[in-house]
């Protein structure tokens, strides 16, 4: 490719990403689902679709819907599971210019534990993300990332199955709690924070008297999130040390500068991406223009740039 | 069945084109037909196959909905859209000259028929790839029967396109007002298939059924199915439908074309 | 008015109202604002701009900011104080035929005391709301809402300093502990529970390297918000006895009927009456096509009415 | 200051009505002047109202926009519209024959002058509402000057419209590109307004906050401001700007038109 990144590059624990933008997990398949639509070099990294110990057909259709500026789905974490993914998608994203991150998911703390120790040590994969927002089974339904004391149990136990820099995906779902929630992750020895995941919601086909997702209630995405999403990132990022990751609704160049301006190193892009594919090079050009209009020589000095009142 | 002529998209290069709009002209129930040049896409697109268009010059609705390619000819693509909703109302309102966002070709597309009798279906908004495909089929030199079913006369799409690459056009009207009075499937019933038939079917999900039934021994029969998509080309795992052997089906890059037997008929949604 | 609304009656801890749609607090002032705009006999109900002790001139500009389909605002409780409230506002309201909801919302549990005692007894108010989502000043600025603990003390607290029904307006902020705070205000003697208040956001101006609002951050309504509103209103009327009153973007009679079959006896309409103040009469129209089309008598009929797969 | 022909909305009937645009003319700076059949508003707006306009047939944008009126005879009002984000372009947009959803007439109006020179300053698109006051005064047999700034000449609005109601009108670009080169402020200072000069301003905030300075012994100061509105009515307290005298102002419905000493300049926003 052409375009000289330089300045845009960034790091995140260790990773080196030649942009700040990252496909968010789930809205980018394996990485090989593009071809010709996305330049894949416009992307610092991929976090690849959420992978379980073992595959997941997902939730009973219908699994999405269409919501004011916002996307619900209820796809139930369908993967081909953490075997699959090494021998039939890894390849793909390994030999990908972009950083590799893996987004992973358990039920139980023991599942953290053997996924972790699973992808540990192959080459390829630059980071895991743990995605908490799973129903927890062992404590009956509520989802590890809404209790501050969970989310740091799940972090000790996939920091200490591996030595890949690892970074906790926060959920919404965890309120007032989610800046202990990000607080705990840190201390527990999480290397980054991303978020947010999708926010719960539902929607009802009134003429049927039934919810529209064959799931009853789904998550939340799109633009109509990123308001939300935008101060817990800014909440987050001015509480923790580690470097944060804003996902929420991205879907412009100036999106990507307001999480960065709110304390974010890089971003997420997700349903944006699903619509457009080949947003992230667009993305590309007006950070750059931006850059240039403000005379800022390096991405880090967007980061928690914001002026206060 | 010999040749399949389509393939994965995975395996192929998709485009995303910002493209004119070339012509539009009025159909029946309200639809729009619109001729897009979109040379890349023209060129790869075959019969069964979609793209994924976006319905605003601004940012609602959020989505980028499904429109099945009604045929290709040289640098141009054509879509029959039917205004149903906001983006759908949106393409029928373009005009010559404007733009429009579209990624394509998407998903896999019909197989083509050896030997038999060739009957494609369509009921409600059907037509579309089926057209496509029964321009193929001529240009073969194979001859096709198709059967188009809707609401009223008025409501009947791309009849005289059909007429004029098809051996024999019937047509069913629910009110009676064209054709035999009735559903389509009833004159696919009359038809009597033999086992030599190759039938293709597209339209609402209990007519799509209920072909797959008297079908059964057909030589084959395909379905087009449609179902919700944020993406269209398998990243988001949002269009899955029940499987006949469990699990699911992605529409948009495992159909939207699939043999009748795959699709799990009972209470699919 | 010519319309029969008979059967589009409701009862709310026995309020009475002649339809299911309210005002929503601090989206129609105190109800004289809309001369000509709106047929109050539209309405069942008018939740009064929220009322603070002493009067608050509100944040600093900018208050308010469009986001997609959504509404930022941090208007800062801007309201008169209660007894300019009595002494200016109520008698317009209290003469309106919409029953008269007074919201109410302080910064201690003193402030709540006062001003539920001195409302009780008050000819014309049928109701008092009680805001929660307001910082609690004796806690170190956490809103009482995320907190079941806190909300069952304000509800106690309103509760034994007045006579009227009292309905507990919930915060999302609550997060995963929502459906605890709805038990523990049920538990502590609510009347009624409202619910969802606006959604903690915030926008960014990239140029200006500021936040949008004078007040860093503020609340999201409208649209965007409602299929997440309407998720928390299923859960929390699933989980307790009293009436529930749905609120958060609803815009059409369509949204209404979807409330009401996710749990909602009635909903307060709030960003959607901002812009179109007839709204509420539009909707009747909706909803009585809904309910000829469907044969439902009465509107009971409708809550809860959802079928799950 | 002699009769206050305007008076606060809340004591008036305010109407929403969805009206057919009648008419559509480009000015400069790619505004487009409209012209909408609206008889309850144009009955009874006055100079410095406004109204808040729906600008989609669908959702987005989610909140109306607020534009002033820039003069309304007989049936008629007229809006000027200058496309600078989604809501705007989308009025600019707007073809004779088409609907527009309006409420209004919103706020106060000026305060109509007792003797006394009458000085209109426009910045930038600040005309529409000192427009319509022009022609009221012209009506009442009052003259006035008409100051107009702008970027460069191809911006200028309401330039004529100006001329055949006023003694005279000046003009100020900053680029020189017509009439004085500079800021339209630069204009009033030049003029040196007398003490029993009545000014009328309207325009960026930087721009009246300057000539309030000017204008400090003037008889009488008036500026129209602007702010974000939700709803334009009084129900929202969103609009509100920093009073002298601390506290706020509501734009909507104690504005937009303020006595300057009212409003406070420094660190306003
Ligand atoms: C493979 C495929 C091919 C299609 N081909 C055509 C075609 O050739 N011509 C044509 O007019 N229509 C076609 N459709 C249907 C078309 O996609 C929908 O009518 C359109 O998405 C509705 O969007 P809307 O904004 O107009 O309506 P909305 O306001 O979104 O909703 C109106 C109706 O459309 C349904 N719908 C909404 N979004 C989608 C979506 N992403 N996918 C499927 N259904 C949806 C809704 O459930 C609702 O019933 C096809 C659909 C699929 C899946
Ligand atoms: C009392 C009053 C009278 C006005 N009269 C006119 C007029 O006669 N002609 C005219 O062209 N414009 C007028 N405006 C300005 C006009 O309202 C804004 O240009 C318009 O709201 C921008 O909307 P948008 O969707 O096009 O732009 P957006 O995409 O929303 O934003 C573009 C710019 O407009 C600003 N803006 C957005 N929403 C509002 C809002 N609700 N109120 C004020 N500013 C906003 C944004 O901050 C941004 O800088 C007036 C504003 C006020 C307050
Ligand atoms: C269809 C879909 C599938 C998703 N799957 C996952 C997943 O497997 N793991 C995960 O951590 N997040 C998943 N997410 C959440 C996204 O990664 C992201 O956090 C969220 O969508 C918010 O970002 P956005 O608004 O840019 O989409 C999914 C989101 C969508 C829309
Ligand atoms: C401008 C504005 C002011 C509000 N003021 C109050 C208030 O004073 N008290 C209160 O309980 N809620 C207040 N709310 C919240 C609304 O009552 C409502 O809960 C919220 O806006 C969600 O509903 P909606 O999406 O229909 O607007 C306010 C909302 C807005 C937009
Ligand atoms: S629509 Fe996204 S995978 Fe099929
Ligand atoms: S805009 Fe709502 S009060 Fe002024």
């Amino acid at each position: 490719m052409s375009r000289d990144t330089s300045r845009l590059k960034t790091d995140i624990a260790g990773m080196n990403l030649s942009t700040p933008l990252i496909a968010a997990s789930g809205t980018f398949g394996y990485g090989d689902e593009h071809k010709g639509l996305c330049d894949l070099d416009c992307l610092g990294a991929i976090a690849a679709k959420g992978i379980s110990l073992l595959p997941r057909i997902g939730n009973l259709p219908p699994r999405i819907h269409e919501t004011p500026s916002g996307l619900l789905n209820a796809i139930g974490l369908e993967n081909v599971g953490v075997e699959a993914f090494l021998e039939d998608k890894l390849p793909f994203l390994a030999k990908a210019r972009p950083a590799c991150i893996v987004n992973i998911l358990g039920e139980s703390f023991d599942e953290y534990a053997q996924l972790s120790s699973r992808l540990d040590g192959i080459p390829g994969i630059d980071m895991l993300e743990v995605n908490v927002s799973c129903p927890n089974v062992e404590e009956g339904g509520l989802s590890f990332g809404v209790d501050p004391d969970l989310v740091a149990k799940v972090t000790k136990t996939v920091k200490s199955a591996t030595a890949l820099p690892v970074m906790l995906k926060l959920t919404p779902m965890a309120g007032a709690k989610l800046a202990e929630t990000a607080l705990a992750a840190q201390e527990a020895g999480a290397d980054a924070i991303s978020l947010i995941n999708t926010i719960g919601a539902m929607e009802i086909d009134i003429e049927r008297k039934r919810p529209v997702l064959g799931n009853v209630s789904g998550g939340l995405s799109g633009p109509a999130i990123r308001p939300v999403a935008l101060k817990m990132v800014f909440d987050v990022a001015s509480m923790v040390d580690i470097p944060v990751v804003g996902i929420g609704g991205i879907t412009s160049a100036r999106d990507v500068i307001a999480f960065l301006l709110a304390g974010a190193s890089a971003v997420q892009v997700g349903t944006g991406l699903l619509i457009d594919p080949d947003l992230p090079c667009t993305m590309l050009d007006g950070i750059e223009d931006y850059m240039d209009r403000h005379g800022i020589a390096r991405l880090s000095d967007i980061t928690g740039a914001l002026e206060l009142p | 069945m010999t040749s399949r002529m389509t393939r994965k998209t995975a395996e192929d290069t998709l485009h995303k084109t910002v493209c004119r709009v070339e012509g539009v002209s009025k159909e029946g129930g309200e639809c729009v037909l619109l001729t897009l040049d979109a040379p890349e896409i023209a060129k790869l697109a075959v019969p069964g196959q979609f793209v994924m268009v976006k319905c605003t010059d601004g940012a609602c609705p959020l989505l980028r909905r499904p429109i099945s390619i009604a045929s290709a000819r040289e640098d141009k693509i054509f879509l029959l859209v039917q205004p149903v909703g906001t983006g759908t109302r949106w393409l029928c309102e373009r005009k010559a000259g404007d733009s429009i966002d579209v990624i394509g070709p998407l998903g896999n597309g019909f197989t083509l028929p050896g030997a038999g009798e060739n009957i494609l279906v369509s009921g409600g908004l059907g037509a579309p790839p089926l057209l496509f495909l029964a321009r193929i089929l001529a240009d073969m030199g194979k001859q096709a029967v198709s059967l188009l079913g809707a609401g009223s006369s008025s409501r009947l799409v791309l009849k005289n396109e059909m007429a004029a690459v098809c051996k024999d056009v019937f047509i069913s009207t629910e009110d009676g007002s064209e054709g035999t009075k009735g559903l389509v499937t009833d004159l696919v019933s009359k038809l009597a298939p033999k086992s030599t038939a190759n039938i293709f079917a597209c339209g609402p999900l209990p007519m799509l059924a209920r072909v797959a039934e008297i079908a059964e021994k057909a030589s084959s029969c395909q379905v087009s199915l449609e179902a919700k998509m944020a993406c269209g080309y398998g990243a988001c795992m949002g269009c899955a439908v029940p499987a006949a052997n469990g699990g699911y089906l992605h529409v948009c890059t495992q159909g939207p074309v699939f043999p009748s037997k795959l699709v799990m008929w009972r209470n699919p949604l």
